[in-house]
This record gives structure tokens, sequence and C-alpha cells, in this order.
């Protein structure tokens, strides 16, 4: 197994944000999380990186354990994100926010950081090839001198996206990556994100509202309300269950395109 | 002709500090009211192994560096773990405890009659030597790995982390070069002027090379480093203004943060690229009108 | 009760908006949809005073708008800004009592009630900072704390982003129940089915420029909006 | 350019051989014309080096006017050698960085025959080693000795002291406190940032070792540029039981030292530097009565007096000891460039060999070993219902 | 001597507890340290000084006066330095540098009046000091911690439970969305600034008192209100005033056992080791940033 989480539990000052959430995720598989606003699912995500500390449970990537570790170790350890809100790096231009997740890996030393040492010429080289390359997979190719302020939304979130792959994540955590894109755009992000799964073969865990995205590509769905899971099964299941349309989907069911 | 000189050479080793402070405050975002005392222990610290140990100047400069290096690491340990406000205030406290320290240790600093007896070992043409060097390392670490973290990493800690960077590790290498550099720059003059004391280090002086990179441009090495040139020069040229020198600066200076927020040339750099963008659009310009 | 003439605005050197007519009346839900980036939030800011127009006109209720956001407020407009903006330090009561800011104190306090039935999870974390609530409990945070000011226009901009189907649903019969009290509503949406089922006017804005209006019924079955807001 | 670079040159050379001179030897009569520092044109020029603003812009306006009413009286009187004197004044800002750059322009743009030395001791520290790159000598005030030798102890040829120095001052109130306070306990507390302050507390303090007598510092505190409160403090000296308080430091902080002490209920007298003289005592109030300071002048003096009231008269404001230090420093330069002329190196030389000059500050010998006074005496004052009584003439020796 | 100690440190500290709260106040609405306050404190300071030298008056309408001109200077200091900035919604970055600048404005105005000089300041109480037992505190120390007390109490009152402080903190999170609530974003931070340059007026005028003489340095004392507002929980005006507190009776506890030289080495120790254990500050509620 990839990725186990393990009945882990967050509470803030007297709110559970979740409780005894477990999961598994294989390579290769997409698992999407649903659940009404305030549910805990980006708390999940945000404990699966590392932004918070889980309270209890743990986690284990490949079978190590990353529950207590610092969040930019977990993410050199495999574990990529995007966020809900869009979290670019101002001052620095496309190709150099995605190179600043290769920056972490690039392997040379500070003395190559202030003099120009092969080393450094070599593994800047490295670094932008694979930027672009990334890039291009995310089709922002003809942007990379861009500020990513410029971009619309819709390809703010790519690279997002092509910033996360930069992390050779063997886990990809999008939050919510469909939201204020229109339908026409939810329909390539859809594929997107079903080829970077086949390519690259990492597991996916996919947080979404928008119900024509999670149920079209997800291998596995959870249900969370109130911080607990109210339901576990593929979307068919998941979009009979009584409890999920009560908690979440609602009755009227035509809405669901 | 003396005169200039020595302006010039002061001036130089402003730029080197101001250098220094362009890592931490314009790259990484952090503000240090306290790399003026990391001057001053350039500065004591070689004086004391050259006045006192009896070393030759080039192999105490290094020591003395290495020590505020040092120095600068315990120093730099509760900031680059904390919140980002608190920098200034560790920084501000180390300052005002370095000071006393300086005070009170007379037999070794001379406390606060100052430390003499220098020999004036650094001149103009070492200076400048060391400012360009100094400059243009600063210029390849704002390209480099480190250079981009600290960017990544003033606009959004929490998305450098989940990014991979090691967000106090790379807050800590840009606070040590910075360290690094205004060490250097307190050897260098300590060893020029030939004497120093405590009150020469406090944290106005370092709010000043906060300013300076500010004036010059928001994240503007070149601007840095003009508006050390400028804002030094400037209080010079303008003595005969006396009391009202400082006015004028400050008004100066208020003026450009008012009025041209991004500083005096924004993100423009001296590149060989940006040189000569500009020439080709003063041609396109030239080309334009004569088509006219 | 809204008339917007020929109003354009622009960031610099990016046009937001070109020549931008539309009209609300009493009691009407409108809404404007369009895609990202065509103009939409730049409207409500140019209406609620954030963004001053280039050039055009805004009335309300027959008058000219006021030029400082605070007092177009005072005339009875509220917005409610795009990614809810809540004051994220201020408890849910105090974000509550910033709504009400231009009332008494009395008058909050009925205003206070009658929302926490509205919403009886702002009531159970009253005391909770907003930052840390979750998106929909903003959103519905952000709704409340426009109602406490007594509006007669409320101008929703993407109340159903990042939200919950069931809880866009809920947003979606608040919006009704507001309209009606009686409270005009100009709605933004990208969720363009959901808008114009319930809208009784809507305006399609692409690229800063009204190119399509009609009830939300006739926008619906228009092929154009069809293909490029529906998916279809 | 090509001109000034040769006569630069020149400048070079006459500096080099200049220093490999002896002492004695007695400088080449063609000096005046090659060496680029002396003045030449119809004003005799001199310079002042002086904290005009900063911190201590007090002590060096002061010596700065005294300097310029001195100039104006022998102008008025026919000036020197027939030429008149002209007083240039580079601002020292009390920043070692701007007291150097000022410096040098006085030393090498300026042309002036000699300069008068700032009053803080760190800048002439800075300006120390400097000096002897030039040919201009520079008559200054810091007390501090190490502003005259260099860390060998070899005196700089062109620094001069023409005050008592801290260990002297220190001395002279130690020798009072002992001989006629009898004091067994003294409490000290000084500024431990301030050279100034630390210099007199040591002065003081070898005074008592070498004494023999059986008084000693039984507390001492210190404080620094931001402490507000000094009652703590001063309730430690009076729980360590002295009977005497030294308290060398700047008028501001002697005023709130003086007046918290009286607040904490200490009566005894309290011993002060210069910086307790007029206007001190008009100041402190009733806080200032039993306190003993030091000065340059008396106003008992007549001459002393007939100044003060004239400057009082023509600028409002009252003259101060430093006063009539840049005032008697003016009068030894006009002096020695009637005898000798307007050389620089010709006005060090005599400088250095300077005996019993009749001064409003005293009868000023110069030491031409180590370049300070010799024997200098200083007026000791006590302060009786808020007025200065001149009780004795002291000197260090 | 504890009970002394006890009283001397209260009385530094509640003169830091002034300035601290002047400071906190910005920073609770702007989210930055306004580094000028310490020459707006000398500043008016000297409106006291001469205020009192030019009428007589006696302490209250000096304060009066002195209060009125230094919020009349904060509200100068916002306009010339700061408004621009709010304006554009630039870095808080910008505010720190414009601040330190407006500082030096204000201490070369101070220097062009004044000069170098000191001012003794006038003397507002009969009795310098108040002797209860064997104990004794200065009389102008009792005034001030009884009036840092109520103005403390009144402001935290206003700032939690008005309406014009729930606008002060609404405009610190959101001024757009505050704006859209109806509140006059720029007149609250004008009252914010005017209240802060009061406060001051206040410090610099009972340091005046306290001091009995009154130089253009007076200023440098801001460091210690920095301190304090930063021990207290950043931009909380009570955690200022408790950080204040806390950093008098420190020094003074400091200068009476290792004597003033090597305080500042001491508090910074101690700074650092209550950094590790409470980085949020006394009164800052530590909160998680929400990815
Ligand atoms: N840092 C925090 N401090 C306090 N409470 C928090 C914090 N982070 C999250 N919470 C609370 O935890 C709960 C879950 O929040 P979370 O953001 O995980 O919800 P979500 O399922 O992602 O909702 P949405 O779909 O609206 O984004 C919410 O009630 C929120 O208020
Ligand atoms: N502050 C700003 N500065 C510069 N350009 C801006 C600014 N705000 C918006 N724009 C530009 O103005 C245009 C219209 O933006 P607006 O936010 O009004 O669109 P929108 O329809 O609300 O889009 P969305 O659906 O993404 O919310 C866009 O091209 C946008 O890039
Ligand atoms: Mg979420
Ligand atoms: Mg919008």
């Amino acid at each position: 197994m990839l990725l186990q989480v393990s009945n882990i539990s967050k509470n803030f000052g007297g709110v559970q944000a979740t409780k005894d959430f477990s999961v598994t995720v294989d390579k290769g598989e997409i698992v999407g999380i649903i659940g009404p606003n305030g549910a805990g699912k980006t708390t999940i995500f945000n404990v699966i990186s590392g932004v918070y500390t889980a309270d209890e449970g743990s986690i284990l990537l490949s079978g190590q354990n990353v529950t207590k570790l610092p969040q930019h170790e977990i993410t050199k350890l495999g574990i990529g994100r995007t966020f809900q809100n869009i979290r670019l790096f101002k001052g620095l231009s496309i190709i150099e926010n995605v190179m600043c997740a290769f920056d972490p890996q690039s392997k040379y030393s500070f003395i190559g950081s202030i003099i120009p040492t092969p080393k450094r010429k070599a593994e800047e080289k490295r670094g932008k090839e694979l930027c672009e390359h990334y890039l291009e997979i995310v089709g922002l190719k003809d942007y990379i001198n861009e500020a990513p302020e410029n971009l619309a939304y819709g390809y703010q979130r790519r690279l997002e996206i092509a910033r996360a792959l930069m992390c050779n994540p063997k886990v990809l955590l999008l939050d919510e990556p469909a939201a204020g894109l229109n339908p026409t755009e939810v329909g390539e992000l859809t594929e997107l994100i079903l080829k970077l799964s086949k390519d690259f073969g990492f597991a996916t865990m996919l947080i979404e509202h928008r119900l024509e995205l999670v149920m079209g590509i997800s291998h596995k769905i959870v249900v969370q309300n109130f911080g607990k899971t109210i339901g576990v099964g593929t979307p068919k299941e998941v979009q009979n269950n009584p409890a999920v349309i009560e908690a979440y989907l609602g009755a009227e069911e035509e809405d669901n395109a | 002709m003396q005169f200039y000189l020595s302006v010039l050479t002061l001036t130089l080793i402003t730029i080197i500090g101001v250098a220094g402070v362009y890592v931490l405050t314009s790259l990484a975002g952090m503000f240090s009211l306290g790399q003026a005392a990391f001057m001053a222990i350039g500065a004591y610290a070689s004086g004391i192994l050259v006045v006192k140990l009896n070393w030759p100047f080039l192999p105490a400069a290094i020591l003395a560096v290495l020590i505020s290096v040092i120095i600068g690491f315990f120093v730099g340990l509760p900031t680059v773990k904390l919140r980002r406000d608190y920098i200034s205030l560790v920084t501000l406290g180390f300052g005002e405890a370095l000071t006393a320290i300086l005070n009170q240790m007379t037999g070794l600093t001379g406390g606060a009659a100052g430390f003499s007896g220098f020999p004036k070992v650094i001149s103009f043409p070492i200076v400048l030597v060391a400012a360009i060097i100094c400059v243009i390392l600063v210029a390849f670490f704002k390209k480099s790995k480190y250079g981009r973290q600290c960017i990544a990493l003033k606009g959004d800690e929490l998305a450098a982390k989940a990014m991979g960077i090691n967000v106090p590790k790379v807050k800590m290498i840009a606070f040590l070069f910075s360290v690094a550099l205004v060490s250097l720059s307190g050897v260098l003059y300590a060893f020029y002027v030939t004497y120093v004391d405590p009150t020469l280090f406090g944290w106005k002086l370092s709010g000043e090379w906060v300013i300076m990179n500010f004036f010059g441009g928001v994240s503007s090495l070149t601007g840095s480093i003009l508006s050390a040139i400028i804002l030094t020069a400037l209080p010079e040229m303008l003595r005969f203004l006396s009391d009202f020198r400082m006015v004028f600066y400050a008004v100066v200076v208020l003026l450009v943060l008012n009025f041209k927020p991004a500083g005096l040339l924004g993100t423009w750099e001296l590149t060989p690229k940006n040189v000569k963008k500009l020439f080709q659009k003063k041609k396109e310009g030239t080309h334009a009108s004569s088509g006219k | 009760m809204l008339k917007v003439n020929n109003l354009s605005a622009s960031y610099g050197y990016v046009k937001a908006l070109k020549e931008v007519s539309i009209k609300a009346d009493q009691g009407q839900i409108v809404s404007i949809i369009g895609a990202n980036g065509a103009g939409k939030t730049s409207l409500l800011r140019c209406i609620s005073g954030l963004v001053k127009p280039t050039s055009g006109t805004i009335e309300f209720l027959g008058e000219q708008i006021p030029k400082k956001p605070n007092d177009i407020v005072k005339k009875g407009i509220i917005h409610v800004p795009e990614g809810r903006k809540t004051f994220s330090g201020l408890s849910i009561q105090d974000n509550l009592l910033v709504g009400g800011y231009l009332f008494s104190a009395k008058e909050n306090e009925e205003e206070l009630k009658k929302n926490y039935e509205l919403f009886p999870i702002l009531k159970q974390r009253k005391e909770q900072y907003a930052g840390t609530l979750s998106g929909g409990e903003q959103q519905m945070l952000a709704i409340a704390r426009g109602l406490m000011s007594h509006p007669k226009l409320m101008l929703l901009d993407e109340p159903s982003l990042g939200l919950a189907p069931l809880i866009v649903n809920q947003v979606y019969e608040l919006i009704a129940q507001i309209r009606d009290r009686g409270i005009t509503v100009l709605l933004v949406e990208q969720n363009a089915k959901k808008a114009l089922g319930l809208c009784d006017k809507a305006y399609v804005l692409e690229n800063g420029e009204i190119i399509l209006e009609g009830t939300g019924k006739e926008l619906l079955c228009s092929e154009s909006v069809k293909k490029a807001y529906l998916g279809g | 350019g090509n001109k000034t670079e040769t006569s630069e040159k020149k400048e070079t050379e006459t500096e080099t051989t200049e220093k490999t001179e002896t002492p004695e030897t007695p400088e080449t009569p063609e000096a005046p014309d090659t060496n680029g520092t002396a003045s030449s044109g119809d004003t005799i020029k001199i310079g002042a080096l002086q904290d005009i603003t900063g911190k201590t812009a007090t002590l060096g306006k002061m010596i700065q006017a005294g300097a310029q009413y001195a100039i104006d009286e022998i102008n008025a009187a026919g000036g020197v050698n027939g030429k008149k004197l002209e007083l240039i004044t580079r601002d020292t800002t009390g920043d070692v960085t701007e007291a150097i750059n000022a410096f040098t322009l006085l030393a090498t743009q300026d042309g002036v025959s000699a300069i008068i030395g700032p009053p803080v001791a760190n800048i002439g520290l800075a300006i120390a080693p400097l000096s002897e790159q030039y040919n201009v000598p520079i008559l200054g005030f810091a007390i501090d000795t190490a502003v005259l030798q260099n860390k060998d102890g070899v005196t700089y040829k062109n620094m001069f002291l023409f005050q008592p120095s801290d260990d002297q001052q220190g001395a002279i109130m130690a020798k009072y406190a002992i001989n006629e306070l009898n004091s067994k306990k003294i409490g000290a507390i000084y500024r431990s940032d301030n050279a100034y302050s630390l210099g007199l507390v040591d002065g003081f303090k070898s005074y008592l070792s070498e004494s023999g007598s059986d008084a000693k510092i039984v507390q001492e505190v210190q404080f620094t540029a931001t402490d507000t409160d000094f009652s703590t403090m001063l309730m430690k000296l009076m729980n360590a039981g002295a009977d005497v308080i030294y308290a060398p430091n700047y008028t501001q902080e002697l005023i709130t030292i003086a007046q918290q002490a009286r607040a904490v209920g200490y009566t005894g007298p309290i011993i002060m530097g210069l910086d307790a003289a007029p206007p001190f005592a008009s100041l402190a109030g009733a806080a200032s009565n039993n306190v003993i300071y030091i000065n340059n002048i008396t106003e008992s003096e007549p001459k002393v007096a007939e100044i003060m009231e004239k400057y009082k008269a023509e600028t409002g404001a009252d003259a101060t000891n430093k006063f009539f230090l840049g005032y008697d420093v003016v009068n030894i330069l006009a002096d020695t460039i009637t005898e000798v002329g307007e050389d620089s190196v010709a006005i060090r030389d005599a400088v250095e060999k300077l005996t019993g000059y009749e001064g409003l500050t005293g009868i000023i010998s110069i030491n031409p070993e180590n370049h300070q006074p010799q024997g200098l005496e200083m007026y000791i004052h006590e302060i009786k219902d808020g007025q200065s009584v001149m009780i004795k003439q002291y000197s260090a020796e | 001597m504890a009970i002394q100690l006890l009283l001397n440190g209260l009385a530094v500290g509640s003169v830091y507890a002034l300035i601290a709260t002047g400071f906190a106040l910005i920073f609770s609405i702007l989210k930055f340290s306004n580094f000028s306050h310490g020459a707006l404190m000398t500043l008016s300071a000297f409106v006291g000084y001469f205020v009192s030298a030019g009428t007589g008056w006696s302490l209250i309408p000096v304060l009066i006066v002195s209060m009125l001109v230094g919020g009349l200077i904060g509200l100068f200091g916002e306009f010339v330095a700061f408004r621009r900035i709010t304006k554009r919604n630039s870095a808080t970055f910008y505010y720190f540098v414009s601040s330190i600048t407006l500082g030096t404005f204000y201490e070369s105005i101070v220097t062009i009046i004044v000069g170098a000089g000191y001012f003794v300041y006038p003397m507002f109480f009969s009795k310098p000091a108040i002797w209860i037992g064997n104990f004794v505190i200065q009389t102008s120390s009792v005034v001030m911690l009884g009036i840092s007390a109520i103005v403390l109490i009144i402001l935290v009152f206003v700032l939690q439970k008005t309406k014009m402080g729930r606008a002060l903190r609404a405009v610190s999170y959101d001024r757009d969305t505050a704006y859209l609530m109806g509140i006059d974003v720029f007149k609250t931070i004008s009252i914010a600034f005017f209240i802060s340059g009061a406060l001051g007026a206040l410090a610099g005028v009972f340091l005046g008192i306290y001091n009995y003489t009154l130089t253009a340095q007076l200023g440098n004392l801001v460091v210690k209100g920095f301190i304090a507002s930063v021990i207290g929980g950043l931009g909380s005006i009570s955690g200022a005033v408790f950080g204040a507190v806390l950093l008098g009776l420190l020094e003074t506890i400091l200068i009476f056992f290792i004597g003033s030289g090597y305080a500042p080495v001491a508090t910074f120790l101690i700074m650092i080791l209550f950094l590790f254990i409470r980085p949020q500050g006394i009164a800052g509620k530590s909160v998680q940033e929400k990815a």
C-alpha cells in the first residue's frame, strides 16, 4: 500500500475537524473526498502533508511513518499538493515558481549558489528542462516567463499542479482543483488529471465539490461529515448511499450533471 | 581628492553592508535591526586578533567573519523558526546586548572609549575589489536555488514548505550569508578608519540599510547599490545644510516611498540582457520617430 | 431601482468593463453570468464604489450613487464579496456586528437574532474566529453579515463558489428568501444553470461587454449559452 | 588635471621627507611654499572640527562660539601679522565616520593652519591616527589621553590637549573627596557606555589607590543611555553606606541624578565634574545644594565675568567653560602665529614648547613629551543655596 | 528592599507601558511596528515643555494640550507617511521603512527647534517623592501608574466593546471589506493614529517629568516600547501593558543585582527564552495557519 492513513484525528480548540479518519491509497488509484463544507476535508490534506500534526493516528507512506515529520520532509518523501486557495509565489515567474519545487532537490552546495560552478550550471539546466517538461504537460509551455498573477484562474490551478509534479510525488493531493472553473474547463481538467495519474502512476487524492469531476474519475470515494467518515465506496455506491444524500448531495439529483 | 576618496571608500563599505541586508530583507523578507551588530563583531573580532594577538590581517579577517557567522547561527536559531515579526525583535535585542558587552569588556574592546590601534591595512583599491566581488556573489546568489527559495518563502512560507523547501534552513542560509557580508564590511571599516566604538553600530544603522534597500527598488540589487551611493553621498553633499540636511534626507526618502513605491528602479537589474533591452528600446524609439 | 449606464472601468491598461448597461427592478433577482475574467466582479466593485469607473453612470433609486463605499452602504447597497472576505481574526459575532456598523446596538441585536435563526451553525460557533471556518461556513457568515446592514440591494459575488451541492441548494434557497423579503439581488455566478434557474433577468458578460440579455428561462434555452456556460 | 597631480606628488614627497626628519631638526624655510596645507592669501585660516549637530552639539557649539569670539576680538585689534583670522568650522555631527570626512576636508581642502579639536574623546580617538598623515596640529579638548598617543605609547605629533586630562580631573576630585570631605566610603554612579564618564571614574580610582588613603569606593553602579530610573541605583549606593556620591556625567543626567537622589532621601555631598558648572545649579534647583564640582574657569575672575556678561548681552546665551576653552586656544594660536608665522608645522613645534601661557582657564604649559597641559589647575566649587561658591584651586599633581 | 524594587520596577514599567500601548494600537490595525513613535514622543514632550514654560499651567491642561498636539502629529504622520501605502495595499515592509524615515524626520525637526541641548522639565508636583514607611516612590510614578491604568482600561473597553473598536479591528483584517460594511476606513485609521499619538504625548510628557530633563534623545526609548509590545503579543493592548510592566520589573531587578551594564544581555537572553516558551506573546493567541 502506498499511502496508509490510520485513525487520524485533529482538534482545534474544541472543534473536532477530523475524527478517526482512515484511508488507503494505492499506486495509480484516484480517491475522492467529498463532504459538506467544514467536514474536515482540507484538514485531512493538511495533516497528511504535514501542515498540521495529527493529534492521534498515523500516516505511512510506502511503509515509512511520516506522521510527525516536518512538512518539507514529507514533501521530499513524496507528497505533492495544491491548495484550495491558490498559493503561488509572487515575485517569481511561472517557470521560477516550478523551479522552487526543484530547488530543494537540486544538488549543488552553498558555494555553487554564489559562484557559477559547473555543478550549478548542470543542475540548473536539469531543473529548467524538467520545469519546461512539466509546464508543457499542464499546457503552460508558452507562458514560462510571465508573472503568475497574469494567468487566468484555470491556468493558475494548472501551474499549481505543475509545481506539485515537480516534487516527484508518490501521492498527489488536489484540493478543489475545479473550483471557479466553468464546465468546459472542468472537462479539460478531468482529462489532465486522468492523464497524469496514468503516466506518472502516482496515487491521487482529490477533494472536490464538482461532482462531474469527482464522480467521473475516482476509483473510490470517501464521504466526510462533521469530521467523520459517513460512507466509502465507488462513485455509484456513494451516490446511492442515503446517508450521503442526506448530508451532502441533497435530494435534487438532476443538479449533479 | 583625499576627501572624495575617503567618502567613496566609506560608500563602498556601506555597499557591502547593504548587499548583505539585501540578501536578508529583499530576498528573504526578514527585517533585522541587528545587522549592524554583526558589523561590530567583524570589526572588533578582527581588531582583537590583529591588535591584541598580533595576528596578520588576512587570517584575522577571515576568522572574524567566521566568528560572526557562528554567532549569527545562534542568533538565527530562534529567528528562523519563529514568527516573522520576531526577527526584528531578536536582532534588536541582540544588538543591544552586544553593545552592552562591548561597553563592559573594557580590557578587550576598550569599552565606550572605543577600540583604536588598528593598522591602516585597507585602502580604496582593496575596498573597491571587495565590493565588486561581494556584489557579484550576491547577484549569483539571487539567481541560485537559494535565492529563488528565499523569494518563495518571503511570499508564502506555508506553500514553500509544501514544495519541500526547508524554510528554517533557507532562512538561516540567507541570514548567515548576510551576516558574513555585513561583518566583512565591519572588518574593512575598522581597518580603514582605524577606530571603532560601540555607538557606531546601533539599530539605527541597520534601519538605514533597510531604507537603502527600499529606496533603490523593492527587490533590485542594482537599486540597493545605487541608493547606497545616493543616500551616503546625499548627506555629504548637503553638509552646508547642517541641521536641515537630515530633514532633507527624510523628505527625499518619504517622497520616493510615497510616489515611487517600487523604489527608484523597481525590480530592474543591471544585467547585460536588460541593458541591451534598454538600448534596443531607445533604438526602436529613434527608429519610430525617424520613421515619422 | 438600479440603473447602470454605459459603464467602463479599467485597471491600468486592462480594460475590465466596456460600456456596460444593466438594470434591476425592485424585488428582482438579476444574475450576471460569464467566464473567468469576464468582468463580473469588476462590475460589482464599481457599483459598491471600490473601483472608480472611467466613464458611465450608476443610478440607485433614481439618484446618482455617492463616491465613497461607506456612503454607498448607507444608501442600502451591500456587496458580499467574492471569496467571502470574512474578518479572519474577529469572532463570528463580531463579524456580524461589523456588518451592522451603521446601526444602533439595539437594531443589531434584533437583526443578530434573525440571522442566528437563519444560520444555526453560526450561533453555535459565535465565538470562533472567522478565519478558521470552513469555506461554506464562511460563505454563510458573509451573507449573514451582509444582511446585518438592512440592505435594499444585495450584490452577491459567486456565492456558490466552493460549496457542497447541498449547501449550494441551501444558499440558493436563501437567495430566494432574501428576494422574498423585498431585497433586490444582483447575483454574479459561474454556476450558470443554478443562477439562470432562479433569476428573473440575466445578462451574459464576455470580455467586459454584455453580449446577451433576457429572462433566465430564455437564456437557459439559448444555444450559445448552453454551449459556453452549461457544458452542453 | 596635470597640474594638480604634480602638486599633489610634491605634497606627498614633502610629507615623506618630513616623516623621516627627527623632531629636533628645524623645519626648512621653504616649507610654507610647498606645504599645501599652509594658508595663503590675506586671511589666516583656523579650522574648527566641532560637534555642531548631534548629541554633543552643545559642547561643540560653545567651543566654536568661544573661538569665534576670540577671533573677532583679535581681528578688531588688527589681526595677526597684518592678516585677519578666519574660522572654518566643519561639523562632525558627533559621528565618527562623518568626523573623518570633516577632518579630511579641513586637512586637505580648506588650507587651515591649525585645527581646534573636538570636545568628545571618541571623535578625537578616530581622528588621531589619521592626523599623522597631515601636517596640521589639532588643539583639542577630548580629555582621554589615549587621544594623544598611539597604542605603543608614542605621542601623535599633531595632537594636543588643552585642558586637564580625565586622569587629572578624576584625581582632583578624588583628592578633594579625601582631603576636604574626609570621605571614607564613596559611592560612584556613572554611564558605562560613555567614554568621558568612564575616564573620570578611572582617574578617580587610580588616585584613590595611589594616595594610600583608606577611603575607597564601596559601591559603584553603572547606567546606560536608555535608563530612566536612577533611584534603584542610588538606593544601592545608600545601602552600601556611601558618605559621598561621585557622579561624573553629562549635565542632563546630573540633573536627573541630583533630583532623584534627593527624592529618595540622600542629602550628602555629590561630587561632579565640569558638567555641574552653571547653568546646572539653576536648572537642578534645590536638589543641587551640597553638590561639589570642578571647573576650568571661575566667575570670580573679573575677565571671565566680563566676557560672560558681554556675550550674554550680544547673544542672549550663557557662555560655559567650553566657550573659554575655545577662547584660550585661539589666543594661544594667535600668539604662536605672531611669533612663528602661519605655517602649520611651525605652529605645531611652537605649541609643543608652550609654557606659562596665562589664559582664562589657567596657566597652560604643554608637556612636550605627552602633549598634555602640565600642572593645570582647576577651580573647585560648591553649590550652596543655589549659588556656586569657589572654594579652592587644585591641580592633580 | 524587595518591595522597594517592586515599586521602582512598576514605575519604570508604567513608562514603558505608555509607550508600548501607542505602539500596539498601530500594530493592531496596520500590522507594523511604528518606529516613528519614539520621535513623536519627543516632539510632544517638547510641546508640553513649551506650553508649560510659556503659560505656567498646571499638569492637566498641559497634558491635554500635549496630547492633542501629539494626536495631530499622529494624524500628520499617517497622512504623509502611511496613507499612500495603505491605499496601495503594499506589503507591511513599506510601513516599517516609512516609519523609520518619518522618525528621522521628526527627530531632525526637534533638533532644529531645540538643538542638542537639554531642557529642565517643569515640576508639577510640590513633593517629589512619597514615603510609605521605609519605602519611597516618586510622585510622578504614582500619577503615571494611575493614569496608565485608567488609559489602558478605557482603551481596552473601547476596542473590545464599542462599535469604533470593532471597526478598528475589522479594518485591521481587511480594509476593502470593511469599506463594504459601511466603515469609513481612513477615518478609522486616522482615529487610531490620533489615539496613538495622544498616548505617545502622554508618555513623552511623563518621561519629561520623570527624568526632570528633556533632550532630543528621549525617543530612543521607543526600543523599550517595541520590546514590551512584542513580549506582550503583537497588537494586543493589554498584552503590551503586561509586557511593559514585566520588562520594567525585570530591568529594575537586573540593575539591582547585576548592574545596568550587562542588563541588556540578560534581557536579551530572557527574551529569547520567553520566545521559545511562549512564542505568541503573553496575550497572543496561537492560531495555526490554515492552508
Ligand atoms: N487552523 C484552524 N483553527 C481552528 N479551526 C480550524 C482550523 N482549520 C480548520 N478548522 C475547522 O475545522 C473544520 C474543518 O475545516 P476544513 O477546512 O477541513 O473543511 P473542508 O471540509 O475543507 O470544508 P470546505 O469544503 O468548505 O473547504 C472547520 O469547522 C474549520 O472551522
Ligand atoms: N486588481 C486588478 N488589477 C489588474 N487587473 C485586474 C484586477 N482585478 C481584475 N483585473 C482584470 O480585470 C478583468 C476582469 O476581472 P474580474 O475579476 O472582474 O472578472 P470576473 O468575471 O469576476 O472573473 P472570475 O470569474 O474569475 O471572478 C480580468 O482580465 C482581470 O485580470
Ligand atoms: Mg476545504
Ligand atoms: Mg469574479
